[in-house]
């Protein structure tokens, strides 16, 4: 009976997960990325295994991944986000040919073939416009929590235009949106379009083949999600451990890891690149 | 190369020889000969530039004179440049006797040529190349082109003082078309796995001299040496890189100022660009065509108008694209957008597109920028670059061959 | 439907394009042939009994959604709205399109529109560069007269040189009209506003030429019973907006900012002869010459006999205008090279101006608005 | 002997300005000041700065008898007599202050404007950024509080910087975590600040060039109050950088500057009406 864990480095939070072969997920965990990348990738992983009730030693294999995966100091080995993602939701959804990733702070989309090989992908990461900061942001300003803002904006009738797709000025627009004594309902769903349009722009540059899995932590938007599909006009696929979903692929490839399937480059020790 | 440069400064210094301004991409250097004149190329300079990590510098001159953040910055570079006294060789660049804009696709040019003959107050002279709508040129735009070479004769004969010598030109033609033989066979040489070579990054280290010495017997020794060394390489299976893992096609220019992070961003994987489009710009010879010494005037008709990418429409570029994923054997297409370039970059995002949905080849796409520093993400452009190939890798352990020619139609023709 | 003043907004924005849905009813089978909207040979479709419709993008009407993934950053709005027309099936009226030389990204999209909508008849005219050689204009000839033999094949139809001069004598008019309609702007622009002038000329884009002369004609005979007062406005020229369009709101910006628009290159596509086209000899060969001779000068159009620069200056002066606007498209390569010269020039002929940057998609002009108020400030209070 | 209250009705904050006609010795003078944060509803913070600046210049609401808008609510303002651009206003204000100027900066919470001006204050050219905050004031508020440093503060750290951290991000938001990690490899704040204040001076100063040559920068705008700003200033352009006092009501200075212009011209042409 073999372990092995996958932790997702992000920009925002940090998750991980442990598989046990045969078995799948055992245990998962997550906590905000905060200041120390390194610190938080341990915690999480040491969290992941005590729900598990495994000393971290018994796990075989670690991959890291994510934006952070470099400053993993206990892993085993590190891949993109890219591909683990599409590896965890072709584990979860075997039929799943596209893969959007909503993430803290950047949008993905991947299309994978038959046996949950990457085929194509495209990504934001220059402009926060559009990605989960923009939500938390505007949730910030509305005073109101991260949970609330996608239940809220399906309230709205009436979506207001923004004005501006900056992170950081939304905000002023959102008051000034407010001070009109536009619904905070219409004011959310506006938001929640908004960044929908942007990311399926984005998104369309790969082949938006069904099925469509939704994956990171925007993911668990209710509103974002209903935003997509409105946009898409297709349904998506979102499974509870989508916020996971980074990690699940990591969690796949370190079992693989032992089936010696593939040599090569992917299986480099951790080399801190700065 | 530095003997060029030498020249150029001599002519600075002396006035002779007459040199003549123009665009790498379908030149028309072997008229030059007919006048024992040289060539400029304000694309070498700017890319020289870039290479030694000078770009920047010029790049805010031009912008502070108003020039766009989004002009190409080969433009910026140069004028900039120019106007600050750069060269990139340290030596003396001479004022044009000529300013000739050889219009072949890239309407930049048109610009570019306007602005160095507003700022050095050379004479210049535009000659339109008709844009291929069609497969292949038709007589109205061989006769247009022809006509303009002879009016552009006349003109060096007024500015150079000198007689324009026709078998000097005949000569240079034949020339040209034995090292497009060589440079043909050469490109050829990177079907075999191992490539004795890679495509892009090899190659443009190759393309100085290309457009040096093309029509002159230097050229010639010069590829004979060279394709007999890679024909050796070759012979002994030596590829190269130390072990060619991916096989990939490279669309767009480089980013020269990050070249060797960029090329390090390949090597890493052990893939080995086995074609590329961008060496096609001085010219497409790997698919027949050459000069014809019989028909001197036609044949650099025909190079101007067919026989260079940029001339080229979009859609034969797919197809130029897609022989060599076919005939070259390849893994995979990297799509460069070069935000500079829009002759290059503008639509290709159609063109990935058209290769990763419709061919089914696996295609990256990447941004940065052949001129100026400061479009070069390194970390995005890695994460980018290693999950394509970890995707690739994951490929080829299931079955992926890239597709076959009959597999899709071609557009037109 | 004949047009009037007050539907031209609703004709230029709708993008179902009413008018020539009517037109194509008027004429069963007859063809119409969208042109990209600078320098198209309207009079050869028109003779080949066809409705030339000049597309000015979608403006903010239509989300682009999937022309982003075609054609990435730092590429003009009208690029992509032209091209998420043809991929939404917006540009089911229409047998073909027309694209030119103008720039890169145009004719990249001439070829991307090609392999997306194999339908569509879709075409690339060279117009040339050089118009110091002889050759030039024989070259249009042949390029015009391949223009009229794919016509003609899709038309399964002859086009007669009487037709086509016919066709040119209706255009001659339409010109003649906007000229003095312009010209009248220039004495009275408190009677003649731009953003009625602007939609008035834009709305000959999608209208049959003898209706729009009709129109024209309207105006120019209800012009001497109008009345107002001047106010205190600069009287600036508008350059750099001859392709892509800048939203009507923000002309009317402009306006309401204190400028006297007196000249300007808006919607180049139906009035870009500077003068009546020759009517004797060969009029294929008038049209083609016209080009070299007589067309009006833009960014796009190349001819080293006189720089735009210079043709600049005079209009300023000719219209004696005290400022000049650089309204130029985000992305417009074009536009963004020739503003390097025309600064100069203006700097040395001391002639006030502004760099404003706009996309025809765009819906809020703050930005804009400071910049332009600024200007007027800078020009009016002392 | 008027007063005339100049209100600047930025994205940030609120400020206002109240300039008598004659102050000292037949010069328009500035009586008093107000500043407070703009919040959502423009009106009543414009209000309540300008009640402020009463209180400061000790007079009563009636003695106002024009009021001159300018910012970004310039038109939001109900009880205004005039709007100007934040622009126009500015130059206005800094020549005012400092009648040599030629090339000003001001930098505010959600835009930077590099202007040139010739005779008598007027713009001659000006440049404005586009909307993107990695390039304006809320890039530092949002640093700072990142930091978890007071705003007030920042500036006078980034002077003690002793090795600058460069900021590779181009994005106000994305560089927030970069600052998070450099301040997790141990690094100081001061550092690290000061690295902020580099690429918003970069960027500054591709404003600056567009609007021309000039021997010194006058810089005004609420960041200017920030020194490590000005030194980053300083260290980029290789030029002198002069801070007015007061620096970000220059712009409200000189709305009121330009109203009482106005009211002046007005009552002028009254009187010629009267006088005919
Ligand atoms: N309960 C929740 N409801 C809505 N959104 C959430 C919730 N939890 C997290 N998010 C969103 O997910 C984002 C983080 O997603 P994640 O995939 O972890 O990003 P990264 O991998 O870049 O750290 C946050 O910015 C937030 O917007
Ligand atoms: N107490 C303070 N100390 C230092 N800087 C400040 C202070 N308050 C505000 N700022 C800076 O000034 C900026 C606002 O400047 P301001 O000119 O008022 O902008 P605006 O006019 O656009 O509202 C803020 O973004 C912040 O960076
Ligand atoms: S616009 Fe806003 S989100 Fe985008 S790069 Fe600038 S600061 Fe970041
Ligand atoms: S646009 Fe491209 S082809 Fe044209 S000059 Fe610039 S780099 Fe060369
Ligand atoms: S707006 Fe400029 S760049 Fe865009 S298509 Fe027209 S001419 Fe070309």
């Amino acid at each position: 009976m073999r372990f092995a864990a996958g932790v997702d480095v992000g920009s925002t939070q940090t998750k991980a997960v442990v598989m046990e072969e045969g078995a799948g997920i055992v245990a998962r965990a997550l906590v905000d990325t905060g200041a120390n990348v390194i610190k938080a990738a341990e915690n999480v992983f040491h969290l992941a295994c005590r729900e598990a009730q495994l000393d971290p030693r018994d796990v075989g294999f670690v991959v890291g991944t994510g934006y952070g995966r470099y400053k993993i100091t206990f892993g085993n080995a590190q891949m993109t986000e890219i591909s683990c993602h599409a590896r965890g939701a072709s584990y979860i959804f075997p039929k799943t040919r596209t893969v959007i990733d909503m993430g803290g702070q950047d949008a993905k989309a991947i299309s994978i073939g038959a046996d949950g090989q990457v085929l194509d992908f495209v990504m934001n990461d220059k402009c926060a416009a559009g990605t989960g900061r923009f939500l938390a942001n505007a949730a910030d300003v509305m005073g109101i929590s991260l949970d609330e803002v996608g239940p809220l904006s399906l309230e709205g009738t009436r979506p207001v235009k923004l004005t501006t797709v900056c992170t950081v000025f939304v905000e002023s627009d959102i008051l000034s949106y407010l001070s009109m004594g536009k619904k905070p309902s219409d004011i959310l769903r506006g938001v929640h379009l908004a960044i929908a349009k942007r990311t399926i722009s984005l998104a369309r540059r790969v082949e938006l083949e069904p099925e469509i899995t939704m994956t990171g932590g925007v993911a668990r938007n209710l509103g974002m999600v209903q935003a997509l599909e409105e946009v898409l006009e297709t349904k998506l696929k979102v499974s509870p451990d989508a916020h996971f979903m980074g990690a699940i692929g990591a969690a796949i490839f370190a079992l693989e890891k032992e089936d010696e399937s593939f040599e090569s480059a992917v299986w480099r020790q951790p080399v801190c690149e700065t | 190369m530095v003997e060029w440069y030498d020249l150029l400064n001599e002519a600075a210094e002396t006035g002779n020889p007459p040199t003549v301004s123009m665009m790498i991409s379908g030149n028309c250097v072997e008229l030059l000969e007919g006048f024992d004149a040289v060539p400029m190329y304000p694309e070498v300079n700017a890319l020289q530039l870039a290479i030694r990590h000078q770009s920047l510098e010029p790049i805010l001159l031009a912008e502070e004179l108003g020039y766009a953040a989004d002009n190409c910055a080969y433009v910026k570079a140069d004028i900039g440049a120019y106007l600050k006294g750069i060269t990139p060789t340290g030596g003396k660049l001479p004022k044009p006797t000529l300013v000739l804009c050889n219009f072949v696709g890239c309407n930049t040019y048109l610009k570019w040529f306007e602005h160095v003959a507003e700022f050095t107050g050379a004479p210049l002279y535009t000659l339109d190349v008709p844009f291929m709508r069609a497969d292949e040129p038709s007589k109205a735009d061989i006769d247009y082109v022809v006509r303009q070479l002879h009016e552009l004769v006349k003109l060096l004969e007024k500015l150079t003082g000198r007689k324009f010598d026709y078998d000097r030109f005949k000569e240079a033609v034949r020339f040209s078309a034995r090292v497009e033989e060589l440079w043909s066979n050469i490109k050829h040489l990177a079907r075999t796995s191992p490539s004795p070579f890679d495509a892009y990054f090899d190659a443009i280290t190759l393309m100085g001299p290309l457009y040096v010495y093309r029509a002159k017997p230097e050229g010639v020794e010069f590829f004979e040496l060279a394709l007999q060394e890679l024909e050796e390489k070759a012979q002994r299976l030596e590829g190269a890189n130390d072990r060619e893992k991916f096989r990939v096609v490279i669309e767009g220019p480089p980013p020269y100022p990050h070249f060797r992070t960029f090329r390090d961003m390949f090597a890493k994987w052990k893939a080995c660009a086995v074609a590329s489009t961008y060496s096609t710009v001085g010219g497409l010879w790997e698919f027949g065509a050459r000069h014809d010494p019989e028909k001197p005037f036609e044949s650099v008709a025909m190079h101007m108008l067919a026989h260079n990418v940029t001339n080229r429409n979009y859609l034969q570029r797919y197809d130029q694209i897609k022989r060599y994923v076919e005939e070259w054997g390849a893994d995979g297409v990297i799509i460069h957008f070069v935000k500079s370039c829009r002759l290059f970059s503008a639509g290709q995002g159609d063109m990935r597109d058209y290769f990763a949905k419709v061919l089914g080849v696996p295609t990256l796409y990447i941004e940065s920028d052949l001129e100026d520093p400061r479009y070069f993400s390194e970390a995005q452009l890695r994460n980018r670059i290693d999950a394509y190939f970890e995707a690739l890798e994951h490929q080829k352990l299931t079955t992926y061959s890239p597709p076959r020619h009959e597999d899709t139609k071609r557009f037109y023709g | 439907m004949i047009a009037n003043t007050i539907n031209c907004e609703d004709i230029i924005y709708d993008l179902n394009f009413p008018t020539v849905r009517e037109w194509k009813d008027r004429h069963p089978g007859a063809k119409s042939i969208a042109y990209f909207p600078v320098y198209a040979p309207v009079e050869l479709i028109h003779a080949c009994g066809m409705l030339p419709v000049g597309l000015n993008g979608a403006g903010d009407r239509l989300d682009i959604q999937h022309a982003d993934a075609r054609f990435g950053s730092f590429i003009c709005s009208i690029v992509k709205t032209t091209l998420e027309m043809g991929l939404t099936n917006h540009l089911a009226p229409f047998d073909g399109m027309l694209f030119s030389s103008i720039c890169d990204s145009a004719r990249n999209l001439c070829f991307v529109m090609k392999r997306n909508l194999p339908d569509l008849y879709a075409d690339f005219l060279h117009l040339p560069h050089n118009p110091n050689s002889a050759a030039s204009t024989d070259f249009l000839v042949s390029e015009y007269r391949r223009l009229q033999e794919n016509l003609e094949q899709m038309n399964g139809t002859r086009m007669s040189d009487d037709a086509l001069s016919e066709s040119i004598k209706l255009y001659n008019e339409n010109r003649a009209l906007t000229r003095r309609l312009y010209d009248e702007r220039a004495r009275n622009p408190h009677l003649m506003r731009t953003s009625e002038l602007y939609t008035l000329v834009r709305a000959g884009n999608f209208l049959p030429v003898e209706e729009h002369t009709a129109l024209l004609q309207q105006i120019v005979d209800e012009l001497p019973s109008r009345t107002g007062k001047q106010r205190d406005s600069i009287r600036i020229v508008i350059e750099g907006s001859f392709c892509e369009q800048p939203p009507l709101d923000l002309i009317k910006i402009l306006e309401e900012a204190g400028c006297y628009i007196v000249d300007d290159d808006f919607v180049l596509g139906p009035r870009w002869f500077l003068e009546d086209v020759p009517l004797n000899g060969d009029p294929l060969r008038a049209l083609a010459d016209s080009y070299s001779n007589r067309a009006v000068y833009s960014s796009v159009r190349h001819d080293f006999r006189k720089p735009r620069h210079k043709a600049l200056i005079e209009k300023v002066r000719s219209r004696n205008a005290d400022a000049v606007i650089l309204l130029i498209a985000k992305f417009c390569e074009p536009a963004y090279f020739d503003y390097v010269l025309f600064k100069q020039e203006l700097e040395k002929e001391e002639i006030p101006h502004l760099l404003m940057e706009f996309e025809e998609k765009m819906f809020t002009f703050e930005r804009l608005r400071t910049e332009v108020e600024t200007f007027v400030e800078s020009l009016l209070f002392d | 002997m008027r007063n005339v209250a100049g209100i600047d009705s930025g994205s940030g904050f609120t400020k206002a300005v109240i300039v008598a006609e004659y102050g000292c010795h037949g010069q328009p003078a500035i009586f008093g000041r107000g500043k407070t944060k703009t919040g959502v509803n423009m009106e009543e913070a414009a209000s309540r700065a300008l009640n402020a600046a009463l209180d400061d210049a000790g007079l009563p609401r009636d003695q106002i008898d024009y009021v001159a808008t300018t910012g970004f609510g310039r038109y939001g303002i109900g009880f205004r007599d005039i709007q100007i651009t934040e622009i126009t206003s500015g130059a206005r204000g800094a020549h005012y202050l400092f009648p040599e100027t030629s090339l000003i900066l001001d930098i505010g919470s959600q835009s930077t404007r590099a202007m040139s001006l010739k005779e008598k204050g007027k713009v001659r050219t000006f440049k404005t950024n586009d909307k993107c905050a990695a390039g304006s004031g809320s890039f530092i508020q949002r640093a700072a509080k990142y930091l978890e440093v007071g705003i007030g503060d920042v500036g006078e750290m980034a002077m003690r910087a002793t090795n600058p951290q460069p900021i590779s991000s181009v994005c106000a938001v994305l560089a927030e975590s970069e600052i998070i990690n450099l301040v997790s490899t141990g690094l100081s704040v001061e550092d690290i600040m000061r690295g902020i204040y580099d690429s918003l001076a970069d960027r500054a100063a591709l404003l600056i060039k567009r609007v021309g040559p000039g021997d010194s920068l006058l810089f005004i705008g609420g960041v200017a109050t920030q020194r490590g700003m000005v030194k980053a200033l300083e260290d980029r352009l290789k030029l002198p950088v002069t801070v007015p006092p007061h620096c970000e009501y220059v712009c409200a200075l000189g709305a009121a500057l330009l109203g009482l212009k106005r009211l002046q011209m007005n009552e002028a042409q009254a009187g010629a009406v009267v006088r005919q």
